[in-house]
C-alpha cells in the first residue's frame, strides 16, 4: 500500500500552492467582503512558501513527521496573519503525531485532516458553526472516516471528505461570524461564505487529488 | 485605484527598504531581518522595552512610532496581516534592556496568536513579556464588552504614553499599567467613504454606493458597523461625538487628547473641517480639547475616510503625552511651541 | 469623490477655523481676518518677516509653515485661488518688525499680480518688501527659462531655509539672497496617477485614462508636460530623476535634501517604494541624500500622485535647513534623534 | 437718454452674477481641462459680492465712479486669484475715466467697455491671440463702436459687441495660451477654449442684456 510519505507531502504541497494560486484573487474578493482583503495572498504566499520547501529542497528530511515541521515554521514564518499560526499549528500537530517514525499508511489520511483540524482548532478555539475554515475541516474527516468503514478505497473516501468540506463552506454563507475579523460584522456576515472556509475546502481538494493521483489509492 | 508599484508582492519589501533608507536616523534593521525594526538610539540599560507591531498598509503605523520616548522595535507584517513570531522575537530580543518588555498592539485574532506565540518563546528565554491589547475601537460592541473591540488609531496615544513611561524609567509593572490606563482612556470611531485598494489586487476591497458612508470602519479597509447614507460633515463628526462621549463619558472640565486621522485618502482640508465641529461639540459639554493631532497618524492604504480618537486626560496621562519623542511618524520636542 | 462637507462653499473657512482652533499654539488669526493667519508667537523686534502663502487645498501648506524658524504670517486664498491683496496687507503689518519683509510665493500669474498690488501698498506704508518667487517645477520650460516656472512642492524648502535665516536675525538683503539660493537649487517634478476633486464640484477636474499617468504636474490639480503610459515605481522615478539630476546638475560628492511629497491621495507605502528607487539612483551618482522628507508637505487636495523635490545643499543651506523650527506642517526640535 | 447711471450698474452686476451662478459649474469644468478648475467658483463668486455690493446697500453712493470704485475693492477682495486683479483693475480703470462726474450716456457704453478692457489689459499685459479673457474683451468694443457709427441704436451695437466677443470666445479654441496658468501646456491647450474668454463673453452678454432691457436703447 502507498504511503503518506515526504513524496506524498510534497506533492500535496505543490498542488495546494497551484490551487491556491489560481485562486489567489478570487479569495482575496471574497474577504474584502467581511475582511480585509488580504485571505488569498496569505494562503497563496504560505502554501507557495511550502511548495518552495519540498521543491527547492531547502529542507532534506525524508521523514514525513521531520518535514512536517519544517513546514510548520516555513509557512509561518512566511505568513503571519491569522492563518499563518493556525496551519502551522496543524502541520505542527500532525508532525508530533507522525514523530520520527516511519511514514502512515495511505488510508491513514482522515488521521492527517484529523490532526491539521485539530491543531487549528486548538489554536484558534473556534468551535462548528462559528463560520471559520473549520466549518470546512471539520465534516471531511467523518466523512472520510465513514466512507473507508464502509469498505471505499481511499480515493473514493477523499471524494467524500472532499464534498463534506465544500457543502461545509457553503454552509458558512448562512452563518453569523464569531471569530476573527468578521465577527465583528455580526448579522452583516451573512450571505457572505467565509473566505477560510472556502480556502480550507481548496486545501483539502489538493489533498483529494493527491490521493487520488496515488495509482494505489483506487 | 492606480499606485505606484513594481511588482505588487514586493510592495511592503520595497516600502519598508524605502523607509529604512530614508529614516537612518530613526530606525535600522534588527540584525538581518528586514521586518524586524528597532531604534538607532541604543536604549539605556535597565529600560522597559517596548514592542508594537502589526501589519503593513497603516504608514506611518508601525515603523513610525519607533524611536527615542516611543518603541523599541515594530514587527512588520504582510498588508493587514499580522507579522509571525520569529520577527516578534526578534525585536523582544532587540527591545530587551533586562528590565522586561512591553507588547502593545491592536486586538485582532491574527496579532493575537502571533504575538503570544512570541511571547512564550521570549518567556522560555527569561524575558518577562507584558501584552497590552488596545481596544479603543468604539463603533463595535457594548461597552461592557471592551475586551472584545478592536485596536485602531487610538493605538497611537498608547504606544506614546506607553513610550514615555519606559523612556522615563518606570519599572515594568508601572509602564505596564499606565499602558492599560491609556488604552482605557481611548475611545476611537471611524467613518469610510471608501474602500482601501491592496497593492495585489489595485481594487476597493467593497463597494460603498455613491449615497453611503459606512461608519464604524477599521484600519483594515473592512466594512464596518453600519451602512449609512452620506451626510454633512458636521453631521457626520456628531454621529460620532454622540458615541464617543457616552462611552468615555465625557463631563464638564474633562481635558481631552484628540486625533483626528485620515484613513488615507482623505485630504487635511477635510480633517479640519471635522476637527472644527468637534471643538464646538466638546466645549459645548464644558470639555477641551487640551492636545490636539490632525493628519495621517494609522491610515488604511488610500481608504477615503477619517477617525477620531478622543482620550481622556488626567495629569499623569497628560504629562506623558508631552513627554517629548523622536519617530518619524511623531516627533515632539521638549516643548512643542510657545504654551 | 466622497467629502466630509457642509456647504461646499463653505470648506475653506470651515478648514481654516478648525486649524485656528486646534493648533492654538502654532497660528492665530490676523486681526479680524481670518482669512490672515500669523504665527502666535511673537517674533523679536528687528526680525526681517516672512509672508507666505497661495491659494487652499495644499495642506499643510501653507498655515503649517507658519511658526517659529517659519513664516510669521500665511494669507490664504479660497481653493486654487490666490489670496487678495488686503489679507497679504495685513499679513505684512503683522510680520513686519521694522527689518522689511520677504513675500515668498509659488510663481503664477493670480499670486503675482495680487502679492504685487500688496507690495506696493505695503510700499506706500514704509515697509521694505523684497518678492522671492519659488519657480522649482522644472517639468516644464528650458532651465535658461527658469524663471517661468511653477511654485511647486520645493516652495517648503524655500520657506525653510528664509524662516531660519529670519529666525537668526540676519539682514534683509541676507535673508532674500539666501532665499533665492535655495529657490535656485531646488528641482520638483510630479507625477499624477488621477485628478484632484474641488469642493465645490467634488469631480475630478480632468481625466487620466485607466493606463495613463500624466508627468510634470503641479499642486492645483491641473495637467502636467504630457500624458504618457503609466509605469512602474521605479521607472515613474527614473523618469522624474532623469530629468532633475540633469537639471541640477547632480554630480558624484553632492548633497541633496530629498522631498517625497504626497499629492493628496497617495499613501505613504507609496512614498516610501519612490524613495527607494531615489536612493538608488542618488548612490549610483554617488551623491547622498542627507536629510529625507516624506509626507504630505504640499498637496493638491485628493490628486492621486506625488512629486519628488531634491534641493542640492552647501553648508550654508544645510545649516539652516537643520536650523529648529516649529509649524505645525514642519517641526524640528533642535537635534531631531541621534546623528 | 438713458445713462450709465448707479442704477444701470447695478442692473448690469446683478445680471452678470446670476448668468455667472449659472455657468458656475462649466467654467469650473472648462478651466478644469487646461487649467485648475476654480473659474467658475472665482467668477460666480466675485460677481455674486457685486450683486450684494448693490443689492444689500453696503455701498451708499449714487456717483458710478464711486460706486465702480467700491465694486473693485469688493470683487478683488472676495475673490484674489488670476480673475480678481484683472476685473478689479478694469473696475478700477473705468471709475477712474468717469471721475466723480455725472454718468456717461448709454451710447457711450463702448467706451466702458473699451476701460474694462484697458484695465484688464494694463494688469495682466496680455495681448490679442494670447488665448485669454482678453480675447473676448477685445474685440466687444471696436464691434460696438463701429455699428454706433453705422448708426445703429445702443441695443443693436450691443448685440454686436456681444457677438464679436462670443466669437472671439469661440476663436480662442485654436490658439495656444501663452499666458496664465495654461500657457505651461503650450500645444496641449489647443482644441479648449479659454475659461476666462468663456466668462467675459458672459459679462459680456450680461452687459448687453442690460442695455436691451433699458427702454430707450432702441
Ligand atoms: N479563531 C479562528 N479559528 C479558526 N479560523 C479562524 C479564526 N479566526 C479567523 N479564522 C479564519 O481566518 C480567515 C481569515 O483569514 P485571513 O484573511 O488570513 O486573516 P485576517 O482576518 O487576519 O486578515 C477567516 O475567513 C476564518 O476562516
Ligand atoms: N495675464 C493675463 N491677462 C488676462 N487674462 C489672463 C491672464 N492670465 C490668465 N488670464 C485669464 O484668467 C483665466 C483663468 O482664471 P482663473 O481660473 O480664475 O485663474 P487661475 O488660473 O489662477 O486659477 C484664464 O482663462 C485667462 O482667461
Ligand atoms: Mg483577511
Ligand atoms: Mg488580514
Ligand atoms: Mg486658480
Ligand atoms: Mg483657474
Amino acid at each position: 500500500m502507498a504511503e503518506l510519505d515526504s513524496d506524498f507531502i510534497a506533492r500535496f504541497f505543490c498542488e495546494a500552492a497551484a490551487r491556491l494560486e489560481e485562486q489567489r484573487d478570487e479569495l482575496c474578493q471574497l474577504d474584502g467582503l467581511v475582511g480585509d482583503g488580504d485571505h488569498g495572498t496569505s494562503m497563496a504566499n504560505g502554501f507557495a512558501a511550502l511548495a518552495a520547501l519540498v521543491r527547492g529542497g531547502s529542507s532534506h528530511t525524508k521523514i514525513p513527521g521531520a518535514l512536517l515541521r519544517e513546514a510548520a515554521d516555513e509557512f509561518l514564518s512566511h505568513v503571519g496573519a491569522t492563518v499563518g499560526p493556525l496551519y502551522a499549528t496543524g502541520l505542527l500537530d500532525t508532525s508530533e503525531a507522525m514523530g520520527e517514525g516511519a511514514p502512515w499508511e495511505l488510508n491513514e489520511f482522515p488521521r492527517l485532516m484529523a490532526c491539521l483540524t485539530q491543531g487549528i482548532a486548538r489554536r484558534g478555539k473556534a468551535a462548528e458553526g462559528d463560520k471559520t475554515m473549520l466549518d470546512a475541516w471539520l465534516p471531511a474527516t467523518p466523512a472520510a472516516e465513514a466512507s473507508l468503514a464502509r469498505g471505499a478505497s481511499a480515493a473514493e473516501a477523499a471524494l467524500c471528505a472532499r464534498e463534506a468540506a465544500a457543502e461545509g463552506a457553503r454552509a458558512t454563507a448562512s452563518m453569523i461570524a464569531s471569530r476573527g475579523r468578521a465577527a465583528r460584522l455580526k448579522e452583516r456576515s451573512i450571505g457572505y461564505q467565509d473566505p477560510g472556509a472556502v480556502s480550507a475546502s481548496i486545501v483539502i481538494e489538493a489533498l483529494v487529488e493527491t490521493i487520488e493521483a496515488t495509482p494505489e489509492a483506487r | 485605484v492606480k499606485k505606484f508599484l513594481n511588482s505588487p508582492r514586493d510592495a511592503v519589501s520595497e516600502s519598508l527598504e524605502g523607509a529604512l533608507r530614508t529614516y537612518p536616523h530613526f530606525i535600522q534593521a534588527t540584525g538581518h531581518s528586514k521586518r524586524a525594526v528597532q531604534a538607532s538610539a541604543t536604549p539605556p540599560k535597565g529600560k522597559v522595552g517596548l514592542v508594537i507591531g502589526g501589519g503593513s498598509g497603516h504608514d506611518p503605523a508601525f515603523l513610525g512610532y519607533v524611536g527615542r520616548g516611543l518603541a523599541d522595535a515594530a514587527a512588520v507584517g504582510n498588508v493587514f496581516a499580522s507579522p509571525p513570531p520569529d520577527r516578534i522575537v526578534n525585536c523582544t530580543r532587540a527591545a530587551c534592556q533586562g528590565a522586561g518588555v512591553l507588547y502593545i498592539y491592536g486586538n485582532y485574532t491574527g496579532d493575537t496568536m502571533n504575538f503570544d506565540m512570541a511571547a512564550e518563546r521570549a518567556n522560555a528565554e527569561g524575558i518577562d513579556v507584558r501584552t497590552i491589547l488596545t481596544t479603543d475601537d468604539a463603533a463595535f460592541s457594548a461597552a461592557e464588552d471592551r475586551e472584545s473591540r478592536r485596536g485602531t488609531a487610538g493605538s497611537v496615544f498608547v504606544f506614546k504614553i506607553a513610550g514615555a513611561a519606559c523612556d522615563r524609567l518606570y519599572g515594568l509593572d508601572d509602564c505596564e499599567r499606565l499602558a492599560r490606563k491609556a488604552n482605557d482612556a481611548t475611545f476611537t470611531m471611524g467613518i469610510g467613504l471608501e474602500a482601501a485598494s491592496l497593492p495585489e489586487t489595485s481594487r476597493p476591497t467593497f463597494h460603498i454606493a455613491p449615497g453611503d458612508m459606512e461608519v464604524g470602519v477599521g484600519i483594515h479597509g473592512e466594512p464596518g458597523a453600519a451602512r449609512e447614507e452620506i451626510t454633512t460633515a458636521d453631521l457626520a463628526v456628531d454621529r460620532i461625538c454622540d458615541r464617543l462621549f457616552s462611552e468615555m463619558d465625557l463631563v464638564s472640565g474633562d481635558r481631552v487628547a484628540m486625533l483626528v486621522n485620515s484613513l488615507g485618502a482623505t485630504p487635511m482640508m477635510e480633517l479640519f473641517i471635522i476637527a472644527r465641529r468637534l471643538h464646538e461639540r466638546i466645549e459645548a459639554r464644558n470639555a477641551v480639547a487640551w492636545r490636539n493631532f490632525i493628519g495621517y497618524y494609522c491610515t488604511s492604504l488610500d481608504m477615503v475616510g477619517a477617525s477620531v480618537t478622543l482620550m481622556k486626560l488626567d495629569d499623569e496621562l497628560l504629562e506623558l503625552l508631552d513627554h517629548p519623542c523622536a519617530g518619524f511618524g511623531l516627533q515632539l520636542p521638549a516643548y512643542p511651541c510657545d504654551q
